[in-house]
């Protein structure tokens, strides 16, 4: 197919609907809308579910419902509905059945406002919801990435029955960019053998996520955890740039990853070894590639477009092989590569020797005083 | 010929409740105080003759307990 | 001695098919049992049994799943009308119905259920009207009546600060979409007939694509009522149906008009 | 080599579509481009604008501090961009309604009466391809040629009968940047 | 006032009316009804606010309000019902007001069961809602810490104008032990100058979350980042056992804490140098404590409820100074002393030098080794 | 020439004390404004502006408190009548009232509306019904006409698909605990004092702590509809108004016996 | 003495809607298309004689725009 | 030093009393204690346990898998328990609803006929006192004195009339297992 100039949401959509998507329950909220709208208009041409739900926790609960039944489906929204959505997503990874989220965040906490922000990884990588569970959860740098982890991620979500989530922000969601979209999967046909279909001549099926004996429920945990260390072993993705010769390495994900490309290309134009490392499975997270680079960086520098949310998981793979630092921008603030420039050039030139980086209350302070100077 | 009935209790499933005892329109039935079901009930019996088959009791029975029988009565003298 | 010999002897009542052959965890007597009893007995009579898709809820009912012999899903508490519009919308041939009680349906499940009405998602609801929380022990329901004692009422509902019962037969009925909503009580051989029959009416708009059904049944709680199973059903009768009245609330002229074939 | 373009004005001079069609354009040419609306919480009026970048690598950031082109379409947003652009990059100004003179002198500045040619050639919606023209002319971010291409291939067929008065737009804008700017030399 | 012998529910409720909370509002959910109950029976009696709300997400948002009117406030749930109140949370958190929730966890994920559980770790403390945003939450281990932080609870929610989290879990609920309550305090006479109370003669109040420009929502965070460097400083809270002399250190909280208590005891009559050290404030963790053990003591041995949530923070606090081990039970299972005993034997005979302990896939292995021999 | 001299002039009509002196963001000819309009002024006449406590949705009507001249709170979505619970409850002497739009109270908002009015809680609810989401750009409403053409129904609402609109009003008025539901309109004049009139009714009935007030406003969004202002208001009149009929749905007694001390 | 009016816009919140304009049932305002406010819209008008100062237009304003003014009314000669 | 006693049987036994009523002597002697009822999801019926814990330190576990001693009141609870005991602890049987002795050697079990007691003491709800008296006997772990002065403390005041039967049932179950164990040596 050829490339098409695509809005990230309109993307995202039709990439879903390409991906064999059979069913989408969402609630409109800024700034995912037009893929809500992209799917009110595309479902049901095509004959397939579409449903305006009456809020996001109407909206997930549907969603498990297809989920039982084997047919691909997925929901969208951005942060406060996805905050609505975490009991569903619970229960979702407790039956052991696949779905599709994508959310496309927003500045926060709170209502906060529609500009573009990462500071739902917490919610979306750890588990916003109760119990001991993990999402996959991918994020794309560029529309066509965009597409292509939303096809993706309805494979993964089967695969290990699992929950895959395409975080996404704000920018990535209005951004138009040249983008080539999949060709149309043919809607596969049967359904796995624990699908509940109402169909007869079989013996009844059951899906639920209660298990009244805690030794039950311990052995379902088991088998979610015994899952997730495949889906380790397999699923684990990330993108280099420029660090063979590495001194500073950045770790960023998302917008905040092409934000620190071009910072990284501008260091370079000055002469600074600095690389990226650009995480796309944020959950499974790059562990071994990244302990593995913290051993040969002198400094890592992680930016996020939160308050230092994946920052924990860099430092938990670095395991003290080398210093951290960070730099972050809060409440849907997009940093600029300069910003991230005079980063990577502060931490050039005074590598510090603190595991932890310039402390949290030292990045506040540069914040503060560049946000005065701007 | 006259019309007879009775009914069989499941004992697995039949929690005491006496809901069908109320019920039955014949009042032939009552709860079994010498048996305990394996959950700890007594069962309800029929204790007396005069089940008619109407069923009633299996239509208030929470647990499906019940199976109700009829056919044609033929009394006969020993 | 005189004997009884019966002749030409045939079942009149059995164990509806529906039904698994697991022992239900409900309290002896609690009218759920009679509810379940009537849903398995209406899908056999209607040839539904293989082409059901429920959808249990959270509540006493929580285990409804294991006693009905037929495909199921087990909703988050107040969902299930969600869950079963993600499964009908998908499966739009099969038979879906949710069972719901008072506390999932009318509390934390309001917006759920108004709007699947209100969509006329064209699924069944079965709802256990027992004016209690059951399964958490006892607390306020919605449909607790003014001025009873409750665990989190403790000195009777206090209409002033915990409002009036709400009746959800007669709000669903002020909605376009719904097809047939009806209230029954389970508390006597005659008022369960009529139950059943209103359930077979609700499987079979449901059938004939009318859109949203739903069925409220009155239903007792002897252990948190704290009265025996018998005294409960006299509860219903005495106190809950002049609170609730029975009837038809929304029988929409397309289900009016349907002719069943009775089983 | 990557060139970023801030277009800036009220909501209804066309600027979100002035965008698009330099990205239309860069995409058929086979460069790498973005486009980025600014997107508020108002939905009729207030100012809008959108970040074009062109580049002929993968393009890191979509949005930039200084870019290397403005065009204002308004007041307000040259205000707000002048300080903006970056050294030696080009300040396209919509002269019809900004009556106003530049102050910097490391930027190549272009005063275009954008609404009035636009008016002349028969349609004030043309306004914002008149820009387009002169920024073309002033930054050489693309081949005229292929935007006028990108303008056919994208434009609806229904609005295709406007293809001319919008190429005439782009020719005039063009005309008057490369003037301004061979005189500033 | 006297010891009695009080269920933990009740206990904190009674805590939490001595305390001077004027208004609770919840749902009911299993284990934590009693707390509900508790209210419904006192609050009325006291002139104070009760409402049972319709939902958990009602419940939080009644809280939401109050909150806003500097009056004290509190809600109690479990699992699947603090999962609905995330979007609450984030809300309360953004506008900076305070407020006390009380999670008794279950056995998760989904519907899950009712047995006593420690899975809502990441959810509370780092966040089950969208947006940067950080909850005090404290563990108790008995019910009379369980009064203890209940009303501590109160007291930091309104210095930080923070949520502040009791976080205990179906033992602890059910549990009865004796303990002392506090006094009833007198109810707070006059409000913050913050708070929303429609009094004439002044210039109108606004509290709200919403920050449209990126800006503005910034320097909320900003805020927000300090407040809690605040609490970082001052807040930490623990208790060390038996840890002078140790090789060996357990790292356990709440119910599992008192497990390893035992074990610990059990563990020194058999001669081994193991102590216990139980964080008591979750958030903020006692990060330099921990860090300051790792590199005292031989191994680390991470005991939880849960598939190892607090085990990243004590990883992130030892930053490789010391092998982290972990012994976990899911979905509802109490560990006993003696799996935890067999553990601590296990890490002192065959001590790793892997930084990560023995793999997760080991303990797994573990773990249903131990099952298939009960 | 001829020139008009004008003698003991007064003011007839003033912006209202109630409002702070910061321009709306609303779209030119939205009715949103003729609504904060109407509150303002009534909280004026009644002296209750420094006696108020408003509770902001999320909608277009998002940064209403902005425009008030109160204390005020800003609610999450839909959630609006259960923050208003929390403050009336504490605060039982301040006129609490919500501003709501159709997303917020009659979509996600569903439950805590019908519970806040089940309950009977104290408080003022202004609903407006622009039978869209404004705020998002202009998706289907539950109060969306059938047939209407939104983003999120490009081919016109589907009743089949998308059910039918809901009527607040009336389904409100059947709860027990509800003391005033009534609809009124924005599009004239005429209906603009009657609206004001119900809003002062609200209002006066919470101050004598009758229960749950609700006025729910047909209201315009020329932005999201594609009118212009004035062809809006006759999209209300022509077209809103048969599917929402105004009227008075409930008016309890105690209501209805009230004087009012008109201002 | 026959009665009079007049009004005053406050250019600050005048969107220029025109619901004013149609709703005045003396006809007398109409947008003034040679101003323009701060927020760049035309803002409204009296733009003949003949208000009464009824206030129609104030009833209808979105924005709170319009103050009414009434007095009696003296025609002057000059 | 920690004492960890089970109790088990029926809901409706007095399962849940009995504990409190060692709980409450416990702390009322000074003891550190902790009473916990495992709870399930039925409402009637089934069976139920609770585990109370005497220690003269801080108590760790709430819940331990070898318990010093055990008061089986039904069948499953002695089938449930009976391998769980720790070595050299107790197991009190009630006899009269378990017909089954006990196979393990290194306990020391005591039959109670509890609920012929009971009954002979004219109320069956005594049956749980008669077993927390012959577990007082058996293991020392309060003393009786305590536990009367417990029961009366605690025991609502509308209930005092029945303190002389309990109090003779405590008496009686203590009578018995002081004998059976003296046999036994
Ligand atoms: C989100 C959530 N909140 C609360 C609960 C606890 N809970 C389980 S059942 C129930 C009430 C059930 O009452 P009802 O629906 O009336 O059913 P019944 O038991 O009376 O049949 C509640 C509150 C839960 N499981 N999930
Ligand atoms: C949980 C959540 N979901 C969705 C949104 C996005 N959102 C903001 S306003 C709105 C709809 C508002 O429509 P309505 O209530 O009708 O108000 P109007 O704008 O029409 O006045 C939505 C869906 C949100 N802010 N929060
Ligand atoms: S069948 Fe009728 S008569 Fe026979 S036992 Fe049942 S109710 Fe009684
Ligand atoms: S109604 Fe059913 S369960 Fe109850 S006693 Fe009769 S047979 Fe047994
Ligand atoms: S608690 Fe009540 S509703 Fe639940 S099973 Fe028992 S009697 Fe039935
Ligand atoms: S979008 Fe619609 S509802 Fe919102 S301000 Fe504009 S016209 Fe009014
Ligand atoms: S006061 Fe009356 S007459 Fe005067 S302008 Fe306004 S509407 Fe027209
Ligand atoms: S109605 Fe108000 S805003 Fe509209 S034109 Fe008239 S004065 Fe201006
Ligand atoms: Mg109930
Ligand atoms: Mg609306």
């Amino acid at each position: 197919m050829a490339k098409e100039l695509l809005k990230g949401n309109n993307a995202m959509a039709e990439a879903a609907i390409r991906a064999g998507c059979e069913a989408y329950f969402g609630y409109p909220i800024t700034p995912q809308t037009e893929l809500l709208e992209h799917m009110a208009a595309r479902m049901p041409e095509l004959g397939r579910a579409f449903v305006q739900a009456e809020s996001e926790v109407a909206a997930i609960n549907m969603v498990y419902g297809t989920a039982c039944t084997g047919k691909r489906v997925m929901t969208s929204s951005s942060s406060p509905g996805v905050s609505l959505m975490t009991e569903g997503l619970s229960y979702i990874a407790g039956t052991e059945v696949p779905m599709v989220l994508i959310d496309v965040m927003r500045g926060g906490p709170g209502l906060g406002n529609i500009a573009p922000a990462q500071g739902d990884y917490n919610q979306m990588v750890r588990g916003g919801g109760h119990g001991d569970y993990k999402s996959i959860v991918l994020a794309p740098a560029s529309v066509q990435e965009a597409i292509d982890l939303t096809v993706l991620a309805f494979d993964l979500a089967e695969k290990y029955r699992a929950i895959a989530v395409v975080l996404a922000d704000g920018s990535l969601g209005q951004m138009m960019e040249p983008a080539e979209l999949p060709e149309m999967q043919p809607l596969r046909k049967g359904t796995p053998d624990w699908a509940i279909t109402g169909e007869p001549g079989r013996p009844r099926r059951l899906l639920t996520s209660i298990y009244l004996q805690p030794e039950a429920e311990e052995t379902t945990n088991i088998r979610l955890q015994r899952r997730w260390l495949d889906v380790e072993a397999n699923e684990v993705r990330y993108q280099e740039t420029y660090l063979d010769d590495a001194d500073i390495a950045l770790v960023a994900f998302g917008t905040a990853g092409r934000v620190a490309l071009s910072a990284v290309r501008q260091a370079r134009a000055e002469g600074i070894k600095v690389g990226l490392f650009r995480p796309i499975s944020l959950s499974p997270f790059p562990v071994a590639q990244i302990r593995q680079l913290a051993s040969r960086v002198r400094s890592l520098l992680v930016v996020e477009m939160n308050a230092g949310q994946m920052l924990d998981d860099v430092k938990l793979a670095a395991q003290g092989a080398c210093p951290v630092e960070f730099y972050g921008r809060m409440g849907g603030v997009v940093p600029l590569p300069d910003e991230v420039l005079a980063e990577i050039l502060r931490v050039s030139t005074h590598p510090t020797a603190d595991l932890n980086g310039h402390t949290r209350a030292a990045w506040l302070d540069r914040l503060e005083a560049g946000r005065g100077g701007n | 010929m006259p019309v007879a009935g009775w009914i069989e209790v499941n004992e697995k499933f039949c929690k005491g409740c006496e809901l069908c005892v109320t019920a039955c329109p014949q009042d032939v039935m009552s709860l079994d105080m010498d048996r305990l079901t394996p959950k700890g009930y007594h069962p309800v019996r029929l204790h007396v003759e005069g089940c008619t088959g109407c069923a009633v009791c299996a239509v208030v029975c929470p647990e499906a307990a019940l199976t109700v029988f009829r056919g044609d009565k033929i009394l006969a003298g020993v | 001695m005189l004997t009884t010999d019966i002749q030409n002897a045939k079942v009149v009542y059995e164990r509806p098919e529906g039904f698994t052959d697991l022992t239900t965890h409900y309290c002896p007597g609690c009218t759920h049992g009679t509810a379940h009893r009537l849903v398995a007995e209406t899908l056999d009579e209607m040839g539904l049994r293989e082409h059901s898709i429920g959808v249990a809820s959270v509540g006493c009912s929580v285990f409804s799943y294991n006693y009905f012999d037929m495909d199921f899903v087990q909703a988050a508490h107040g969902r299930a009308p969600a869950m079963a519009t993600g499964i009908k919308r998908v499966f739009p041939d099969r038979a879906v119905f949710t069972y719901q009680g008072d506390g999932d349906l009318a509390s934390i499940g309001m917006a759920e259920i108004m709007h699947a009405a209100g969509r006329g998602e064209n699924i069944t609801v079965i709802f256990i009207n027992n004016a209690i929380y059951g399964m958490t022990g006892g607390q306020m329901a919605p449909t607790t009546l003014p001025g009873m004692k409750t665990t989190s009422s403790p000195n009777g509902r206090d209409v002033e600060t915990q409002g009036y019962p709400l009746r959800m037969a007669e709000i669903l009925a002020t909605l376009d979409a719904v097809s047939y909503s009806v209230r029954r009580s389970l508390h006597d051989p005659a008022n369960i007939r009529k139950a059943k029959k209103a359930i077979r009416t609700a499987f079979e708009a449901q059938r004939r694509g009318l859109g949203f059904s739903m069925v409220e049944l009155l239903s007792s709680c002897p252990t948190n009522w704290g009265m025996t199973p018998l005294d409960s059903l006299a509860f219903i009768e005495q106190k809950m149906v002049p609170a609730f009245p029975l009837g038809d609330y929304k029988v929409v002229d397309a289900v009016k008009s349907m002719k069943m074939k009775e089983g | 080599m990557q060139t970023e373009i801030i277009i800036a004005g009220f909501g209804g001079q066309g600027v979100l579509f002035a965008g698009q069609v330099l990205a239309y354009a860069a995409m058929d040419g086979g460069l790498h481009v973005t486009w980025i609306p600014s997107y508020g919480p108002e939905m009729r009026g207030g100012t809008a604008n959108c970040t074009v970048i062109i580049g002929d690598e993968e393009i890191g950031a979509p949005l930039v501090k200084h870019p290397k082109a403005v065009i204002a379409l308004n007041l307000p947003s040259l205000d707000k961009y002048e300080p903006l652009v970056a050294e030696g990059g080009a300040l396209l100004v919509n002269s019809s309604l900004i009556d106003h003179q530049v102050a910097r002198a490391d930027v190549r500045v272009v005063y275009v009466p954008a609404n009035e040619i636009a008016e002349r050639l028969g349609d004030k919606r043309l306004t914002n391809m008149v820009m387009v023209g002169a920024l073309l002319a002033a930054t050489g971010a693309l081949d005229m040629q292929v935007v006028k291409s990108a303008l056919k291939a994208h434009l609806p067929a229904k609005h295709h009968k406007l293809l001319p008065a919008n190429y005439d737009a782009l020719d005039e804008g063009a005309q008057i940047a490369r003037e301004a700017l061979a005189q500033a030399v």
